[in-house]
């Protein structure tokens, strides 16, 4: 919807240009624990998108009159790394960095026991290595996954994934020139346990049937992505199990 | 222009889900019910498009300026349309003069994404010299008075200026662009409509006003086109939504977008761009 | 005087090109308490200016060391809208703007009591919606209003009005036009009761004579303005004496 | 850059005010007598023009540069003249590091305005190549130290700066221009002079010192023309001037604008750009 | 991005200088042993080079992206370079969101002149119409963990970067730049390779660690060529070096900077660029 | 080193442009105490250098949350005024003067008694009025003398000269045009009486024995600069004193 330029995005068997089926996530890799300094991190690799989030806190706050008596505040920055996209990007923030660090923000803040922490801050710091379309959704996925990663309690995780629509037809997990010559783009995030939408948008055409449609396959993706972040920080445990009690690296 | 922290007392939010229970709002309202929608047009001779949006007391204008100027290097072959919105402190003793913030800088983008996406203006019939020389429509909008629902507000501004802008005809000469005396309107092919809903507690209720704002735990904004397709989505704030209440909300949202886009300005007839 | 293009700006009987003379103002139209949420407003129509105007306060001070522990601080903001003028402004203030604000605020600042409310401050938002020509001047005039309508102790009204010369002439209230293509410009503000000047500003060449003669006619000119100020406030008294005594809107 | 509040103590206001009443002032001048003032011309070889402006302890630099550019599209046919003042910290303690403030800008207006309206430099002389090129002339004033009236040191210092300018010559060769060695002094048609009057209570003096501007109600700037024409005009601070006051001001002023100019370098000759 | 004051209890730094005297580091290390460096190349497909320098737990990325401009006016006939560290929060809770700050200023300048002063890249072979059409490199730099030593981590990333970049080969046809798909590297003259020392009470060490930092008085980077030669040198914090500090350093650090270099990429062959 | 083009900076006789051998410094002249608000002020002309610099301090600091509970802080701002160069400036800092003013300030902190004044703030504000080449260590040579005639107490003076390299030799003071066309270029700074080093930059390209070379050349060039510095803290002592006994100016 981006461009006016009609691109066959399906071959004739239905598969997508990298091969995928409309019902296919792309590879997802997740990793925790990565940065020593920050009290939890994670680095996705969700398609092409490499990303990589670092938790600070909670945390005192300054300036101090920023606090809330009665739970801890949740600080996002999403930002792009210059040399993350095809053309380099300005390292000053953008209007639309500024807009997906609220969006990721309120659709972490849900599954974050913020009343536990009166006064502090949780820091959720964002770098997109490489973007490959989808980069808020992962960014939303790993961020969770850092958020455990340190420690913080939560309802449950948040994962997230985008559909939309190429050539007419409703697919999961849009990469970068699906984005860019589909008729829709559709943003999901979910807590996949509680069932709760914690992020949603979209733009594109959309009639209801296909939105219905588009958001089902959302939430069916975001099971298996659910299940991915889980394993992730399993095997972190299990690693961190066998570490302390000798068994090796 | 950022907000200080709005604090609401607990005890005024619960006696909003008490009413909410009974299916009643502050100001008397059903939840579904919205607010008048009041439309002036032509406000600002001097712009080439304005109007003020009253949604009850909520008051925004936007005016339309067009001026020639050269395309994105990725669309060489369309006109370019920029939308800002500013939360300006006239409106609401919560507002704070600086430059924009994360809340008009959301407002923006969700109000350029509903006419972008609805493709109201044809952008592909305001080239003039493809590659070179473009219409830019700047869409400014400057919040008056809040009383709840910006969104659906400057959306409702930025369109109905959109449907009244008069811009000059061009003829090309010599690969120079020409502005003719002679007006005309933009290509518009479509109206989208904006519809803001509220959790609060339990309860969704549509069109919310500055008080239930401040007691809303979500905010979900839903545009849709003429022909009930929806165009953009927004869900905002720390709360979150049940797929069952989105459904409704859709449902909810495309009937009362009808209602809403008979006070819209109708689409303008001739507007041929060749 | 800012071109040097010799335009004809009255004609032979001595009328201005929009048919005035030259001791005549322009329109004006002044409506009190426009806004809701402001605890003062007023919208001004003064030819084809159009401006709105908010004044909040007195009211705390954010931050707390900005505060004068014997009386309130006067904040102004005069601001154009981006489509208020024949080429779209940049919605950033620009230095004239600046300056504006400055002396806007100088202007209203010595007929308020601002002794009577130490640590607070008064704030007085201008939006410009429409620009003609004397946009200070009118702001100044619809500010005083809307200070009043606020209910804040004054000791006076400030009205306000640019004098200029055109084709060599000393005129009233010059238009966008005649200021573009006149040889002066000079906003006056009064408080016209006090009969004190509060704002005054020129460019452009004036001997001494026309500078006095010029003077003059801004005074006479404010006294019909300050009519029309009180008038505006009256009106919207009796319409809230009408109210609250069931008299209907 | 923003000053800090500047307090004085409400004694000291009395005690300047009980000495006006008498005729007299902090450093023994009277109310009409203006410090004196010394000029420095080309003290930076490196500027095309230059000059250090010292009223009593009150010091101020300009500097002017002179490049090549192209005109505003609303005065195509004009060179181009920017003024910028800067209230560096170096001049005083009040004076703090950061971009320029409110204090700044309308000093830089007002010495741009006194300049501007009484068309010390004739603009259309500026024009190489009419639309295209044309000669940009930035004047950039820095106070060195303030001992009060900021207004008239940097008006002082600019008109200086500019009197002394020595710009190249130029020749347009196949619609090209070209620097020429050889030198020339800017078209000069004016030496404008401010002079500024303080109103402390219900007294008026010219040339405020530092103390005098701390207990001042209101400023009263005016520029004038060779001629003795009135060519700008500024009141500042939140205080008032009565009609008598304003009108008494401009016959005082225009002398002390007089003696002032004496201290300016002269209009330069051959000043002829074509 | 600005830091918050770092401070370490007095009692730390003197632990740590205790023992120095005895010749040992916190972590283990002789005072001029260097920790582990890591380089890992090509981690960003989408960059045209890229590289994560690790000293340590250190960790920083670099990425190269390549774009056609104009040279800059004095050097008409060379390409372009630009180098940006940023001190992102990620990296250390010192560390906050914000504007580039000083820290982040001083490493990017001293990276820079690390690459330019020992003319690692060639950028006369970088024109491609003089005067008209250059490449522009831009190398920015991102900290992702901070445990001391970000100035050569940053140096070891972005020459890692370039070392591997591989832009498209370039035909000029009627002086319109043409792109081809082949891909060739930069034009690589020599490796430069930094080496910094952290003065603590009376002792130097090589790399200082974090905790090394918060304790140090005074930093100095050598940086140095292929063939030992200084290219760049940088002393930094309120502290200061005595002359023999300055030769022994030297000594020290151009021995240190060959075993560097061994993990670095080779220089690209067949980097012509006519 | 900045550019390619081989530029002759040394004639026959092994002089330079300027006249200069390769050991001799520019002319040198300092003035103490020439600004009247300042608490300390210097005016340096080296070479065609003319930077002139004031010292306010020890004095209070805002914001509080500044200040450091065991000494003084040291701010220091260096800045070009638009006019110091062939191409106007624009007055904004550029990353260049971010830089300068940070190492300057290191060059000067090492000498301060900055114990002696807890929870204060030291300010040395520098405006060079014309640039020359060496600009940084003309601004600590007279950034020092401004300290001394603020009476801020130190452990001796900072003196600084830069060296580089031109035409092969190394050469001491290099001047704007030997900056440019020179093959290398190290600004030192010395507190001289401790023979400690405060200031340490190069670029360009030295070999280890040029490196030694040029900065014993700079240590030597540092003691003349250091009793220039003395002489002019002198004169104006024996001015002081001559006007207090009523010696005259």
């Amino acid at each position: 919807m981006k461009s006016d330029q009609a691109i066959k995005l399906l071959n004739d068997e239905g598969l997508r240009l990298d091969g995928r089926r409309l019902d296919e996530l792309r590879p997802l890799k997740i990793e925790v624990g990565v940065l020593k300094n920050a009290d939890g991190s994670a680095y996705i690799e969700h398609g092409k998108n490499k990303i990589i989030v670092a938790v600070y806190g909670p945390r005192e706050v300054h300036p101090k009159h920023l606090t809330l008596p009665d739970r801890a505040i949740v600080r996002v920055r999403y930002h792009m790394a210059p040399f993350s996209v095809p053309e380099r990007k300005s390292p000053a923030p953008s209007r639309r960095e500024i807009e997906l660090s609220k969006v990721i923000r309120e659709a972490l803040e849900p599954a974050i026991l913020v009343e536990k922490f009166p006064r502090t801050a949780i820091d959720v710091f964002i770098e997109v290595l490489q973007a490959d379309g989808g980069t808020r959704c992962a960014s939303i996925t790993a961020a969770a996954v850092a958020l455990a990663d340190a420690g913080i309690p939560m309802k449950d995780l948040v994962a997230a994934v985008a559909v939309g629509k190429i050539n007419g037809k409703i697919a999961l997990d849009l990469n970068h020139l699906e984005d860019q010559y589909g008729e829709g783009d559709m943003p999901v995030a979910m807590m996949p346990g509680l069932k709760t939408i914690t992020l949603l948008q979209a733009d594109g055409i959309f009639s209801k049937e296909e939105f219905k449609q588009a958001l089902d396959l959302a939430i069916s993706g975001i099971q298996v992505i659910y299940r991915k972040q889980r394993e992730a920080l399993k095997k972190k445990y299990e690693k961190m199990i066998r570490t302390v009690t000798g068994g090796g690296s | 222009m950022s907000k200080p922290e709005k604090i609401i007392p607990l005890i005024q939010k619960k006696s909003i889900e008490a009413l909410l229970e009974k299916g009643e709002r502050l100001d008397g309202r059903s939840p579904t019910a919205y607010r008048s929608v009041r439309i002036t047009v032509n406000a600002i001779e001097r712009a080439e498009g304005s109007a003020i949006a009253e949604i009850g007391n909520t008051m925004v204008i936007a005016g339309v300026k067009m001026s020639l100027g050269s395309p994105f290097p990725d669309t060489p072959d369309k006109g370019v349309l920029i939308v800002n919105a500013e939360l300006i402190p006239i409106a609401s003793p919560t507002f704070e003069p600086g430059p924009p913030g994360e809340e008009d800088v959301e407002i923006s983008r969700v109000v350029d994404r509903g006419i972008r996406s609805s493709e109201m203006v044809d952008l592909s019939k305001l080239a003039i010299i493809p590659g070179k020389k473009v219409w830019v429509i700047y869409v400014d909008i400057y919040a008056l008075n809040h009383d709840g629902n910006l969104f659906d507000a400057c959306m409702l501004a930025a369109t109905s200026a959109l449907l009244t802008t008069q811009k000059p005809k061009t003829v090309v000469e010599n690969n120079e662009v020409k502005l003719l005396e002679e007006k005309e309107p933009l290509p518009i092919k479509t109206r989208p409509v904006s519809v803001t809903f509220a959790k609060i507690g339990s309860y969704m209720v549509v069109d919310p006003s500055y008080k239930e704002e401040l007691a809303m735990d979500a905010r979900l904004t839903l545009s849709f086109s003429e022909n009930g397709d929806i165009v953009a989505v927004q869900k905002g704030l720390p709360g979150y939504f049940s797929y069952d209440e989105i459904m409704q909300a859709l449902e909810i949202g495309e009937k009362i977008s009808r209602d809403i886009r008979k006070h819209l300005p109708p689409i303008p007839t001739s507007a041929s761009n060749d």
